[in-house]
């Protein structure tokens, strides 16, 4: 069957590859965290308040043994060098502990936030990040690229202002709309609540008060993020419109007496389909994005989580989430490249010819 | 040539051009003009702007036009070094790559195809947090630019491929050109005004992402950059407190330089490559 | 016997791929190449002429099968370029074969990288003169220029100037002419026969045109698919064609003498 | 070899008790600056609890409560207390009851305290590890007796563990415990999130990443004790949670929060935000951050060139600019020169000893006397030399990155310090690796404010804590006072008389003695300079609007002190608060 | 540089004479058409062409590469393409002049019903993305919208199996998914779709090698017998193709017609030096031709961005004459053909190049 089949031949090729580009992510987002020599139990130390030296050493030897930082005698007792520092475990036996236990479903326990588990973390997390990111992403996409279309075909007016504002707006940095938007809508005019992601005075569940304050607290953010994804996407897909117009097939088109509006598809389409590689990169930039988007607007997510996790060399949820990040980047990329093959027949011929 | 020539026709690149090159001159003239102090004292924290200081004072009374003018220059000078060392890597790989394919080829492609998977922004907030002796400026460039590099040797690779089958490398071969001076002088040639475009869309995206990490309180820590300044503003209130000329200013100039390159880029773009050709 | 012999190729193959997926785009095939001769390989698209002539330059290796230059076995082994100081080629793309980026000159220049002692620079700069007059090119008029500013024909020609500098033993013309206009065509067969001639030179001419072949040509091997299915002097392959290909190319090249389509399928136009 | 990290800790399941309540903004009070970061526990016992255990009196209640301007203890769980030369007495208000209805007697206290005897990491445990008592008693019905170490007879620890440790109910922690093996470890991972049992007058309702929000709980036993049976006014007090500072500010200017303790820069600008002053400094300053030096070694070994740094540095600066006006003028020394400290605090001495002043020239002066030599160039400082003229490091001062108020002060420090000829440098490091830095002793120069809340025990606290040479640790190992490693018994140059004066002024009762002692140890304390006090700063940010409540106390109505509601003693705020409007 | 001199033969007659049926379908008068570079120069590709094209007839455009033979035919179309923009003249089909309708009407009227290309690379004209039956539906409905599915299916599916190709499974394909012949065939296929009565044919074939490139001249043939097409503008640089194909050829030279009259005339008695040197550069397989030598055209034909005064092949002429350089040449009727050579009549001419 494979055979016969290039395409399926390609995508479980490509499979495979992202496969492997995935365990060394993992092994990545495992071991760069830690490269720093930073002791992460200081930092619940740190929250236990004073204590004599002996207890505070019994209590970070129960530490270091939980989270499995240290080396341990036959004793189990935390093994420490002659300065008196622990003797750190060895990351490649970290490594394996952790792989190991990934593959049950267990992402550990936060250091920073002793004793919830990271999966509890992500989870808490990950919904406020994909209801704002995605559709905000996925509408920007999609009006960011009839904007391009329309500039390219239009040219004229169109372009000379519609083309320069788009550029604009992709070269003022993410956070800056973010923070324009909350001085002016929020603070000035306070059109718009500035923070958080819905009234206090309401709890998350399926209420008209909650969603409606949810969805005005929705604003600003999906706004900030909007204008850059659109004009990010409509550049790119000017550029490519402009190009599909000047191929001979349009020409041709032309010259056959089809409609503009049947030419104007034609191109449309074809500038599209690469247009989706860009989708798919800007979902894998989705979350730091959204770490940037939630520190302006307070606004709950897994960006937030991250940073948090980060600062405070918490491990367990550095590793967690970039490990769910991986996961969405690999799968959003694989998806747009079989998306790719079955849509557009001079890859799936590409494919073909390379699996000969 | 005539390219080049019909590039200075073009009124974008003239537009895009004089603006950069005014940000740069504010960069380097600025200091000739004005008098850069970002240690002192001049004022109260805050003061608006007035006739001693043109756009006032930042939270720690310090001049904002010195605080402007070197954060400007600390971020050209990230958003050059980073944009050099990604584009120079990226480039040399990706042209190697292209042209060879192979072993080295598929590693590039899992190297790169591994930077979207792990964000750059995160490895640059992983590997800045991890570096104990603090952050300097030169350290961020060189992350910002050891982690973008993939980008740019993705881009180069793909040209660079079309170029292996092209019958003046083959003439080379038979010419007795080693590898290395088929990739310099055969094919990096035809690269070369690509690269370049590269090279100033890797400045303004690295110029972009200092100012974000910094944004975040990531950025250095002995240095004053224009993301450093944002940050203050934001830490200090100074976005709450209506003082528009602690970020408004800082920002314009972010913006301003990186559309700059925008412009720039895709005024070459139009000209270089023959396929947006009007 | 050997020594007349330039190239000797006892059942070489060439695939691409593996198991089912295998080309096989040069099948068994034997030859061998006398010195001084212009030989050409003939076929349609894609019968693997390019394929053979890359393996007689080296920049291919037969998968089975021996080809011998000079008696002795070319091997992927050792440094080429006393393989290419030999053998040199000019391709089909003329507009391609040069860098836009070095002056046509100095690219001439460059020629002078595969000798193993090289002139000094007063030389080379004579060397390439008389090169390019051998091609009929004012040398003056090309100083200084880029190959975009020059035609087709005369970059294919410039490619041939360097053959007059190289002054190779082989060289394998790979459809020389196929991209330039029919002006240019006849110029350049002009200067393969004059290669021929003043520098003795062994020839491999590829092309689909046979007509072509039979012009230039001291034999004429036809391929189709891979093998070599007819082969000999220009007159009787052309005149006393043996196989069902050749025939068929021959029938397919339209002549001025010959009738080519046969009147019933042709339209009636009006004069 | 396997670690294995615990699974999801609490047996209590879902961690968000669904709830379809709307919480009205009339009966609602949201309270900011005390919760940064997604709560993940609420065990009374645990040294991380969230926002309405931690400090708070919210859910359990202290023994006592300190009125940091009267500088008396107010009566909660315990009705009254007794000191005396070998221990305190404290008796327990009958009426005190749990909230599940069972009485709250002087077992629960006694049993409290005891775990700290028994497990070392506990809150209550450095009473028992410092040597400060030696037992809890039962005493008479009602009542519990801290016996006191009979050699240090110090009755202050003890006094601050009543206005600091939250009682727990025996009935409740005693058989979880033994659930857990009375591994004390596995019993913290309990997050008492599912209606925990507290004394408080509030309740965990629900909690998120978002916020915490508590319930009055109507039959909480104070309100008739205390109250003539009023309840306090708001139904829920809320805190949400921010990631920011400037959120709460932006929260507390446009009314979606009522009371918040972060720093807000400037409050003069923002009209609607009140503090405890109506003018500088806004706030009561209770604590001093200062500079921390390494003193094991050179040069920071050198008193002369700890005492350039703090000729060197701007303190008006720092006030003006750094704390945006909220702190008095700094004056040499470890006492507090206002409030109930300033009968211990001599303006003389601090003038003839001290050095926390902006005086470049005796700056210099210090390092002249030192053998120190600055090499400036075009005006910019390149390095120091020392009496042997070799050069010396660059000393780093180290802050927690993104404090920012703390940035802005090293800064101002560097700056100073360079213009004098010290070459010193800004190092701002991540929060967790400071924790770590700054108990182990790893650092050149470090800000830290030492013991910052309001108890009975100071300023003998604030000397203990910045010049304890007990418990002595190396450097490398984690110790929790002195973290300079100042007055090493075992150095040369140790000065007995400090370690004296720690230990007989806790049992000083003559107040002009008292006074002699405290004035004896400051001047120990600025001649040998072993940290550098920068400025004076409030415990916490007293910040509110009256938008959606009033009544909040403030200087001109200071019927009680300026404490968040819900804290310490600043919870009875919730019951002389009244909505805004009606609606 | 004089010719040797050739054994005489008579010509073998080409395809079988028809009477014309005199018609006039094209007609073109003194067509100038330029471009537009980016950087404003403007080059006269085309300057002052006027012919016709009678029911029945193929006239075959011969010249060197960059001659502007594309130029011309496209300037046919009555359609101009940026950076292609006409300069004056007139073009007249069925007597109607559709140089100056609206883009729209000719579309509607003109393009694709009455005049079709068979565009230069056949291989970038179709688009990639869309399947050949796609494609030409649309094609259809562009000029007829009420057509319905199924008589277009039929329509296509006898339209190409009558050019030969296999319908059921070539309509259903994607181009790169067909060899080069068959795309070709179906570029053909889709621009007579609509019977026009003019086909221009730009190097159909050169694209192709011989055995394809007789199929698809087979085809063109074919058509034209069964009276789905009517004339041809055919373009090739290779004259013994021409010899086959057209009635009448005119041989064209920086812009200009330089000679224009019967095929046997142009091929066998050139009256031009460009159009004999043309013809000398022809091969033959004839017995007895191969000892015979094909003479070359030294130089280059000329830039046209500036106007060239004089006779514009003086420059490469084998034998021009002091005053070509400085009288323009006009065409005039030598011969019984147009000529453009002052020395059209003189034996000068005859010295140059030769019949074959
Ligand atoms: N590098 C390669 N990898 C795989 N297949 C190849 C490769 N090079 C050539 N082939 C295959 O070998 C066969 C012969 O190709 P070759 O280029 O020799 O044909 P050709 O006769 O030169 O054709 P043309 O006239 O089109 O140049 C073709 O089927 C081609 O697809
Ligand atoms: N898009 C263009 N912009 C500017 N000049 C052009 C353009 N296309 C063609 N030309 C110029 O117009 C002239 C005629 O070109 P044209 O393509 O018509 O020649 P041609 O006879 O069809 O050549 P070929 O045999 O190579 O197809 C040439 O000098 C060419 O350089
Ligand atoms: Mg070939
Ligand atoms: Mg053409």
């Amino acid at each position: 069957m494979l055979r016969k089949n290039p395409t399926l031949r390609h995508v479980l090729g490509r499979a495979g590859w992202y496969f492997v580009t995935f365990l060394v992510a993992v092994a990545v987002n495992f071991f760069l965290p830690r490269l720093g020599d930073a002791n992460p139990i200081d930092a619940i130390m740190a929250r236990g308040g004073a204590m004599d030296s002996v207890s505070a050493r019994e209590k970070e030897d129960a530490y270091l043994r939980e989270f499995g930082l240290a080396q341990t005698d036959s004793n189990g007792k935390v093994v420490r060098s002659a300065d008196g520092k622990p003797v750190k475990t060895g990351l490649a036996s970290q490594f394996v502990n952790y792989v190991e236990m990934s593959l049950s479903g267990d992402l550990g326990t936060s250091i920073l936030q002793y004793p919830k588990p990271v999966m509890d973390i992500i989870l808490d997390a990950i919904p406020w990040t994909i209801c704002l990111q995605l559709p905000t992403i996925i509408l920007g996409w999609l009006f960011g690229n009839l904007l391009g279309a329309l500039a390219a075909y239009k040219r004229g007016v169109f372009d000379r202002v519609l083309y320069p504002l788009a550029l604009l707006a992709s070269a003022i940095p993410a956070f800056c709309v973010g923070i324009l938007l909350v001085y002016g809508l929020g603070i000035k005019h306070q059109w718009f609540p500035a923070v958080g992601g819905y009234d206090p005075s309401t709890t998350p569940e399926l209420s008209g008060a909650f969603l409606s304050s949810a969805a005005y607290h929705y604003v600003m953010p999906f706004l900030s993020i909007f204008l850059i994804v659109v004009g990010g996407q409509s550049i790119g897909m000017r550029s490519m419109v402009i190009y599909e117009l000047g191929t001979d097939y349009v020409k041709y088109a032309k010259l056959l007496g089809m409609k503009e509006s049947k030419i104007l598809l034609y191109t449309f389409r074809n500038a599209m389909l690469p247009q989706l590689t860009g989708l798919a990169l800007a979902i894998g930039a989705m979350v730091g994005g959204a770490l940037i988007t939630e520190i302006i607007f307070s606004y709950p997510g897994l960006g937030m989580a991250i940073l948090t996790a980060i600062q405070g060399n918490d491990y367990p949820v550095i590793t967690g989430c970039t490990l769910l990040l991986s996961i969405t980047v690999l799968v959003a990329n694989f998806s747009v490249d079989v998306l790719l093959g079955l849509l557009d027949p001079r890859i799936r011929a590409a494919q073909a010819a390379e699996a000969n | 040539m005539e390219l080049v020539k019909g590039l200075f026709k073009i009124p974008s690149f003239l537009f895009g051009l004089a603006l950069f090159l005014g940000t740069l001159g504010l960069a380097f003239f600025g200091p000739l003009l004005w008098h850069i102090d970002v240690v002192s004292r001049v004022g109260d924290p805050y003061m608006a702007p007035g006739a001693g200081h043109w756009l006032g004072t930042d939270h720690l009374g310090v001049d904002m036009v010195s605080m402007l003018i070197t954060g400007l220059r600390a971020s050209l000078y990230v958003g050059f070094l980073a944009g050099v060392v990604a584009t120079v890597v990226g480039t040399l790989i990706g042209v190697y790559g292209g042209y060879k394919g192979g072993l080295l080829d598929d590693i590039l492609t899992v190297a790169t195809n591994l930077f979207l998977v792990i964000p750059t922004l995160i490895v640059l907030i992983l590997l800045s947090s991890s570096m104990e002796k603090g952050r300097s400026l030169t350290l961020i460039a060189l992350i910002i630019g050891c982690t973008t590099w993939t980008w740019s040797a993705r881009a180069v690779r793909a040209q660079s491929a079309s170029l292996r089958a092209r019958d003046h490398v083959a003439l080379a071969r038979i010419n007795g050109y080693s590898t290395i001076e088929i990739v310099l002088e055969q094919i990096l040639p035809y690269l070369l005004s690509y690269v370049f475009m590269v090279f100033i869309l890797q400045t303004a995206t690295a110029i972009l992402t200092e100012a974000t990490i910094s944004m975040l309180g990531l950025g250095p820590y002995d240095s004053i950059s224009l993301g450093k300044i944002l940050n203050d503003a934001r830490t200090n209130e100074a976005l709450i407190g209506g003082k528009w000329w602690a970020f408004i200013p800082a920002m314009v100039l972010v913006t301003v330089i990186a559309f700059s390159l925008y412009v720039i880029n895709t005024a070459m773009e139009g000209v270089f490559n023959p396929r947006l050709r009007k | 016997m050997t020594e007349h012999l330039k190239f000797e190729a006892t059942h070489i193959s060439r695939v691409f791929g593996h198991g089912k997926k295998a080309v096989t785009a040069v099948d068994d095939v034997s030859f061998a190449i006398k010195d001084r001769e212009i030989i050409s390989l003939v076929g349609q698209s894609g019968c693997g002429k390019t394929v053979l002539a890359k393996m007689l330059l080296r920049l291919e290796q037969p998968t089975r099968g021996e080809l011998l230059f000079n008696g002795k076995p070319i091997t992927a082994t050792g440094d080429p370029r006393n393989h290419w100081r030999q053998v040199q080629a000019v391709f089909q793309d003329p507009f391609s074969c040069f860098n836009q980026f070095f002056t046509i000159r100095n690219q001439l220049k460059a020629s002078f990288r595969l000798f193993e002692k090289k002139p000094s620079p007063a030389e080379i700069e004579e060397r390439v003169d008389q090169a390019l007059l051998a091609v009929n090119i004012k040398p003056r008029e090309i100083d200084g220029k880029f190959p975009f500013e020059l035609s087709g024909g005369q970059m294919q020609r410039m490619l041939l100037a360097r053959i007059f500098i190289l002054k190779p033993q082989v060289l394998i013309a790979d459809e020389p002419t196929s991209m330039v206009d029919a002006c240019s065509r006849a110029s350049i067969l002009d200067y393969l026969m004059k290669l021929k001639e003043e520098l003795s030179m062994t020839i491999v001419f590829v092309t689909h045109d046979i007509g072509l072949a039979y012009y230039v040509s001291d034999s004429i091997y036809i391929m189709h698919k891979g093998k070599i299915v007819e082969q000999g002097p220009p007159d009787d392959v052309t005149q006393r064609p043996q196989s069902d290909v050749t025939k068929r190319l021959l029938e397919d090249i339209p002549d001025v003498h010959r009738e080519w389509i046969p009147r019933e399928a042709a339209v009636a136009a009006a004069r | 070899r396997k670690h294995k990290t615990p699974g999801p800790a609490s047996s209590s399941g879902g961690a968000n008790p669904a709830i379809t309540t709307a919480f009205p903004r009339n009966e609602t009070l949201y309270v900011g600056g005390r919760q940064w970061g997604e709560p993940s526990s609420f065990n009374p016992l645990a040294g991380w609890q969230d926002w309405p255990v931690n400090d708070m009196n919210l859910i359990y209640e202290t023994l006592l409560m300190y009125d940091p301007l009267a500088g008396k203890l107010v009566p909660l769980l315990g009705e009254s207390y007794t000191v005396t030369d070998d221990s305190v007495d404290v008796a327990i208000n009958a009426a005190a009851k749990w909230s599940d209805g069972q009485p709250l007697t002087a077992d629960d206290v006694k049993y409290t305290f005891d775990l700290g005897k028994q497990f070392k990491s506990l809150l209550m445990s450095p009473l028992w590890t410092g040597g400060y008592i030696t037992d809890v008693k039962l005493g008479e019905p009602r009542h519990v007796v801290f016996v006191l170490d009979s050699k240090k007879k110090n009755a202050l620890p003890v006094l601050d563990a009543c206005v600091e440790i939250r009682i727990v109910p025996k009935h409740v922690i005693e058989p979880m415990l033994k659930a857990a093996n009375n591994n004390i470890d596995d019993f913290l991972k309990q997050k008492f999130d599912k209606d925990p049992i507290g004394s408080g007058p509030y309740k965990l309702l629900a909690y998120s990443g978002e916020k915490i929000v508590t319930v009055r709980d109507d039959n909480y036993w104070g309100n008739k004790v205390f109250f003539g049976g009023k309840l306090p006014a708001p139904k829920y007090v809320t805190h949400p949670i921010y990631k920011s500072n400037e959120n709460f500010s932006v929260g507390l200017m446009q009314g979606n929060v009522d009371v918040s303790s972060s720093f807000m820069p400037r409050i003069q600008e923002k009209k609607v935000v009140k503090a405890w002053y109506d003018k500088e400094p806004y706030f009561v300053p209770t604590s001093i951050p200062m500079l921390w030096p390494e003193i094991l070694h050179a040069p920071l070994d050198d008193v002369h060139l700890r005492r350039a740094m703090a000729f060197a540095i701007n303190y008006k600066d720092i006030r003006d600019l750094a704390v945006s006006g909220y702190s008095d003028p700094l004056e040499s020394g470890l006492v507090l020169p206002t409030g109930l400290e300033q009968k211990f605090f001599s303006a003389d001495d601090a003038k003839q000893y001290g050095a926390s002043r902006y005086d470049l020239d005796a700056a210099k002066a210090e390092l002249k006397a030192g053998g120190y030599t600055a090499v400036f160039k075009d005006g910019e400082l390149v390095e120091t030399h020392d009496k042997a003229g070799k050069k010396l490091p660059t000393l780093y001062i180290k802050s927690p990155s993104g404090w920012t108020d703390w940035e802005s002060i090293v800064r101002i420090v560097v700056k100073g310090m360079r213009a004098a000829g010290i070459d010193v440098r800004e190092r701002f490091i991540e929060a967790n690796v400071f924790w770590g830095d700054l108990y182990s002793g790893n650092f050149d120069l470090i800000m830290f404010t030492p013991t910052p809340q309001p108890e009975p025990s100071k300023p003998w606290s604030r000397f203990d804590y910045v010049l304890n040479s007990s418990e002595w640790a190396p450097q490398g190992e984690k110790r929790y006072k002195n973290m300079g490693r100042f007055n090493n018994p075992k150095a040369p140059g140790y000065v007995a008389r400090i370690d004296e004066l720690l230990d007989q002024i806790p049992r000083i009762k003559d107040e002009a003695e008292l006074i002699k002692a405290y004035r004896e140890l400051n001047v120990l304390y600025m001649k040998n300079q072993p940290t550098i006090p920068l400025v004076y700063r409030p415990n916490q940010f007293y910040e509110f609007t009256e938008q959606h409540w009033k009544g909040f106390p403030t200087a001109a109505n200071p019927y009680l002190p300026p404490q968040m509601p819900g804290e310490r003693l600043g919870t009875r705020i919730l019951w002389h608060l009244t909505p805004v409007g009606g609606s | 540089m004089t010719a040797p001199a050739l054994p005489v033969q008579a010509p073998v007659p080409g395809p079988a004479p028809k009477p014309a049926a005199g018609k006039v379908v094209l007609e073109v008068e003194d067509l100038r058409v330029h471009y537009l570079t980016r950087f404003g120069a403007k080059i006269q590709a085309v300057d002052g062409v006027t012919f016709s094209l009678k029911q029945g007839e193929i006239l075959g455009i011969a010249g060197e590469s960059g001659c502007g033979k594309t130029t011309l035919v496209s300037g046919c179309m009555g359609l101009y393409i940026p950076p292609l923009y006409h300069t004056s003249g007139d073009v007249r089909i069925d007597g109607q002049s559709i140089v100056g309708m609206t883009p729209e009407q000719n579309r509607k009227e003109v393009l694709g019903r009455k005049i079709a290309m068979i565009p230069q690379g056949a291989l970038n004209s179709l688009n990639p993305t869309r399947k050949i039956k796609d494609m030409a539906t649309d094609m259809i409905l562009s000029h007829d919208e009420s057509a319905d599915k199924k008589t277009i299916n039929d329509r296509l599916r006898e339209r190409f199996s009558r050019i030969g190709l296999d319908a059921q499974k070539v309509l259903n394909s994607y181009p790169v998914e067909l060899p080069a012949g068959t795309k070709q065939r179906c570029v053909i296929g889709i621009s007579t779709l609509l019977n026009p009565k003019v086909v221009v044919a730009d190097e159909p074939t050169s694209a192709l090698d011989v055995s394809t490139q007789k199929s698809v001249i087979r085809l063109l043939f074919e058509l034209m017998n069964q009276e789905i097409i009517s004339s041809m503008l055919f373009i090739t640089h290779e004259l013994p193709l021409l010899r086959h194909v057209s009635s009448s050829i005119a041989v064209m030279y920086a812009g200009e017609f330089v000679e224009y009259g019967s095929t046997e005339q142009v091929i066998f008695d050139g009256r031009q030096p460009y159009s004999r040197a043309l013809m000398g550069s022809m091969l033959s397989t004839e017995p007895g031709q191969k000892s015979r030598k094909p003479v070359a055209i030294e130089g280059a034909p000329p830039k046209l961005d500036k106007p060239i005064p004089g006779c514009r092949f003086a420059e490469r002429c084998p034998v021009a004459q002091p005053d070509c350089r400085s009288t323009d040449q006009v065409l005039r009727v030598v011969g019984g053909r147009q000529v453009r050579c002052k020395y059209a009549d003189t034996d000068l001419v005859k010295q140059v190049g030769g019949t074959v």
